[in-house]
């Protein structure tokens, strides 16, 4: 039997330009939403930073996964969303989009050193946590399957009269697009004109597998029309570039234009977890436009433009570097969950009778 | 006038979305066709913002399902057949079922799945899942046998905090009727003695309560007093009710109409013999399926699901020794 | 607590016009092709009516589904491809694609009529039948889930050394699209870059739902673009136009041009089985272009082109008729499985010891 | 020089690849990042057109593996974790498991599925889904416990014309070495003795048999010999072996990682006592995880499942009849 196969190249995306509808002015992002989606860029870096040194000291169990290098986009989308009233399940990368949509800092640390005052409990850890009740569900493992979750409770919120100005927004990865999860709820979400904002953050990897064996499309921004979805494509290492479009894709499904898709073209600067070095992404990619930190680009963008000084980004670093601490210490110090005071019953009814 | 086990389970749906505004419908051909079995027949109508038609897409039919119950709502999810549940394995087992766990927050959903072999259905439209989904934490697996259990456990179920899958038999949809729908009822999680006896115990559930009480009605001619146990739900279990039985009459037969390997069979009997061991006279006995998919040809089925026949064969074999 | 619901509105398509790329003259069809489509959407519409006045006399149980109203597309997507080379996996509504592929009426009564003589020996039925090492893979019932199948097929040529030449085809309906297993297969089929073609029959209905209630994009065909396929769309109502595209569909995916997609559009001229009277469909479609019987179109298109005459083709249905007679009185007659003999396990592997 | 579990399975199947010429693999990150376990390492380079990267699409990973058996190749899937093939569950159960069934043609395939649990892996990367997929007519599911188990029934399993499912546990991964692998072994469906005792049975599959021995290990302190039967795979289930292992200890206590409600503990007890009722002088018990998902934090973790100390307690309790 003789075996063949069709040679791999790499594919290397193109610097996507903005897809704005004609005049861009209208889009043009005020200075307290930059400063805002910044903050939380840093805040998450540093954060993020801080987990991964306790990752490797051998205080976190489990696994650490990074948002590092795309902190705009995910900033950017958690800064356009409103707390109390919109909806947002952030996925692996999205402590910048957390953090700018209000979750404390105590939560994130609470669950990734495994406190039991966190909102997991120990019971579940890292990226895995949320508050469902506070409009922010708590994504399981299994790529795509929150799309529909997010949609549902828009879906419920239309049934109850209360979609009126709400927005659902969730992220994901290029890898995450290929699951059938996401394709059947992007279609039933179009399919109920729900205003929902989904966000690929396009990193080019999903793991160690590159894109050009994940999906065969040009952008996959190319998939919106199919799904009745609005798309935009968007550079994910310019903050002015990520605020822009995201700002204006909740604006439209605030207002009724239907749902959203926004692909955002960058590199994760970290390895898929703590423990992955990453060595199957090509130098041509790390030293090429996407390898930029966009941490840097939005401070050139924001000093350039007189949003804010350098003394001042300096000032707000040493203010959540302490924060971070703090939050870190007290997790540390709070106690693990207790085996023996569990219930250990998944179910929330008590039967009578013997079960 | 009679009510069918179908006609229950669409009264149990009108009376919901009646009187709960928190419960909708959705699943597919629901609306105006009323459903693949006419189990929602009439509803879209009476209720044309609460009863959803939607695409072919399981995983994310559940997936909205979550997400509104996370917000208040009580939906209902039709599954077109118990089989397509496949599709939505991921949603049901992994999203709505570990949710009340990792979060706190219940997921009080119903996932209706038209269950159970029919002639001529075949491997894909015959399925019977009771004894997949109930292997999984945080899920409620109820399994209706009468007309007013199929009303009343719809109804009980939808109030439950927890994600209820709700095997509803095909086979029993337009065969099985009653005179009116009782009032009185148990709750669920309690099984029931659906016919009386003293040589035997059959622990049944769904469709097979009735095949086990043939069977036993036959085997009554040779003085044979067997007793029926009609779980009602396979998750809770209610060994109670089962070793209070088998306490009675010293011999177990475990019958489902599932495929052999694991399954509510071998739950129950496995928790019998582990909490009523000392009560058993004789070795404990399953009969389920084949353990080959279920075959179309109606000649096949027949042979592949438990009879009377071959219900009255196992009784014998167990009351022999 | 107060309800809403946004307005159904029903969603009535446009009559596509050929998406043939420049000149269409390269595309022109023989009349053998032409012919021969013809001939297999005859004889699959004799035995269909056949199949269903069985159904209707209690002689088949279970259910009967038609393709009445698809044979166009689905003959043309047969005649287009070769058996003993290709592989093709029809889907409910393929009776004339089967049959141009060299599916034997046997094959079909037996199965329908349970005998235990036909290829799936009773153990299913209906349309759930198929000869996968002839090239013609038996679907389950769960949509979309051929799909993968049949590119697993090609990947397994290609490594073996023989996808030179080899095209697999597939057909399903509009709500087969809206699956997981339709997005997961199409992307991961164009990933490895093989030559498959699909057809999507937009027959306006899955079951008793309406586009509307399944997507919402305009044309299903805009999904093309996002996976990678070529993308074609073509009136299903219209032999001659069904048989120019999936021609040069199948030419293409046959010489290296990548996975193809195609979407006919036309309606679902029976009930969605034999026990459903379809009160659903409006009369505005019934009456309407896609109303057309693919079958008359093609009669008046052969006759004005001189492709076949009217005598030829009565010729042909009494004859076919003959052959469906045949071929149901000999199911008819031949013994149903027999469980006293059937060995009742789904393992080829016999293990020595207990199980 | 050792041999890991792990290096078992990544011998194997360079073995398979280098021996085979139908055999090639298919999974996410299988390439040149060698597997998230790193069960592929290499073999990309070794191998490089018949190790494939694919995309995050496990209904369509197992859909092709299916199609490639048809054409006659032996593709191994690898599954990240065992938890995410509830995405496949679909084309396991309804396509693969029902080919040969339905159509005669059989599907060999091999799907490893990383299973169990390790400290911190939460819910989501800790299932063990033996007994689910055990459940369904046409598949074979294979256990190994030991390093020689994971290299030869890896091999075996894909020489079986029947899809199998090969649960290999993370746990053991690196954990378990052996000096070499041995080259005897026994055959897919033979259950082994792994530690012989006289006062009572414990029947265990995978990560549990060394649970188990250390339990057996500490008891034997109090004079009690137990009895460890490795079942090696759950379906078939070797019957003979564990009820010739009863009938020498009169006493039966099924182990295992999974969920308690059903599985391959109800199975085995319930087997035991259909057809070696009288060879058991206590009541059969089971000792499983407990009834929620599996937590993330160490501390509930080691508490879900059971260890030495549960297993030696419901041993002793065993004992006590
Ligand atoms: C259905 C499913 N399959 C496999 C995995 C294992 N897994 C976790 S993250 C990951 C890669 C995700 O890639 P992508 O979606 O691009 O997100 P990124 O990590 O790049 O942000 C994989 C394969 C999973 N979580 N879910
Ligand atoms: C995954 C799945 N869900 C539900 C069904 C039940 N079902 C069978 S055919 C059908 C409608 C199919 O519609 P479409 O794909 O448009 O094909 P058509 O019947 O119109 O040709 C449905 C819902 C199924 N077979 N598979
Ligand atoms: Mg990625
Ligand atoms: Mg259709």
């Amino acid at each position: 039997m003789r075996l063949q196969a069709w040679p791999a190249s790499f594919y290397a995306p193109p610097v996507p330009t903005l897809d704005l509808p004609a005049s861009t002015e209208k889009f043009a992002i005020d200075r307290e939403f930059l400063r805002s989606a910044f903050q939380s860029m840093l805040l998450a870096r540093i954060l993020e930073n801080k987990l991964s040194s306790l990752y490797k000291a051998g205080k976190i169990v489990g696994g650490v996964y990074l948002g590092r290098g795309q902190e705009a986009v995910s900033a950017a989308l958690g800064t356009a969303l409103i707390r109390g009233t919109d909806v947002f399940c952030p996925l692996i990368r999205d402590q910048a989009g957390r953090t700018a949509f209000g979750e404390s800092l105590l939560d994130c640390t609470r669950t990734y050193l495994g406190s039991a005052q966190g909102p997991m409990r120990g019971r579940d850890g890292n990226v895995h946590r949320g508050r469902p009740q506070a409009g922010m569900p708590a994504m399981i493992s299994h790529l795509g399957a929150q799309i529909a979750v997010v949609s549902g409770m828009l879906f419920a919120k239309r049934l109850k009269g209360q979609l009126e100005g709400v927005v659902g927004a969730t992220s994901m990865g290029d890898g995450a697009t290929s699951t059938g999860a996401f394709h059947e709820a992007l279609n039933l979400t179009a399919v109920e004109k729900l205003p929902l904002v989904v966000v690929v953050a396009n990193n080019q990897f999903a793991y160690s597998t590159p894109n050009n064996r994940q999906f065969a499309c040009g952008d996959l921004v190319e998939r919106a029309r199919g799904y009745g979805f609005r798309g935009w494509s968007v550079d994910g290492t310019d903050l002015i570039a990520c605020s822009t479009v995201l700002r204006e894709a909740v604006r439209r499904a605030r207002h009724g234009d239907g749902p959203q898709m926004i692909v955002a073209h960058l590199l994760r600067l970290a390895g898929h977890g703590e423990h992955d070095d990453a060595f199957y992404v090509p130098d041509t990619l790390r030293h090429g436009h996407y390898g930029q930190d966009c941490i840097e680009v939005a401070t050139r963008q924001l000093v350039a433009n007189g949003v804010a000084s350098a003394d001042e980004i300096a000032g707000w670093q040493d203010q959540y570097a302490a924060d971070v601490q703090r939050a870190v210490a007290q997790a540390q110090q709070e106690a693990p969950p207790d085996p023996y005071r569990e219930d250990w019953t998944a179910l929330s009814t008590r039967f009578p009778i013997s079960q | 006038m009679s009510v069918t086990y179908i006609d229950a389970i669409r009264a149990a749906q009108e009376k919901l979305l009646r009187e709960d505004p928190r419960v909708f419908l959705y699943g597919q051909d629901i609306g105006v066709f009323g459903g693949a079995f006419k189990a929602t027949k009439g509803l879209a109508a009476q209720f044309p913002d609460r009863v959803f038609d939607c695409p072919i897409s399981e995983d994310a039919m559940i997936g909205l399902a979550v997400g509104a119950a996370i917000e208040g709502l009580r939906p209902i999810v039709e599954m077109q057949f118990a089989d397509f549940s496949a599709i939505a394995f991921n949603q049901i087992v992994n999203q709505a079922a570990t949710h009340f766990y990792r979060t706190g927050v219940p997921i009080p959903i119903t996932v209706r799945l038209p269950s159970g072999g029919t002639p001529g259905s075949g491997p894909f439209h015959s399925q019977n899942m009771e004894g997949i989904y109930a292997q999984y934490p945080g899920l409620i697996v109820l399994t209706p046998a009468t007309v007013a259990d199929a009303y009343h456990m719809l109804i009980d179920g939808v109030a439950l905090d927890d994600p209820v899958i709700y095997c509803e038999h095909k086979f029993l949809y337009r065969w099985l009727k009653a005179k009116t729908i009782n009032n009185e009822h148990l709750p669920i999680g309690q099984a029931r003695i659906a016919r009386p006896g003293k040589h035997a115990t059959v622990v049944a559930y769904s469709a097979m309560v009735h095949e086990a009480v043939r069977a036993a009605d036959r085997l009554q001619a040779d003085g044979w007093e067997i007793e029926v146990v009609d779980l009602r739900s396979v998750k809770p279990l209610d060994l109670d009710t089962i070793l209070a039985s088998v306490a009675r009459t010293g011999r177990l037969l475990a019958l489902g109409e599932a495929f052999p390997w694991g399954g509510v069979t071998a739950e129950v009997v496995a928790r019998v013999c582990e909490h009523g061991f000392h009560l058993l006279d004789a070795p404990p006995q399953r009969l389920n399926s084949r353990d080959t998919p279920v075959p179309y040809h109606p000649k096949l089925w027949a042979s592949h699901r438990p009879t009377p026949e071959s219900i009255c064969e196992a009784l014998r074999q167990l009351l022999s020794f």
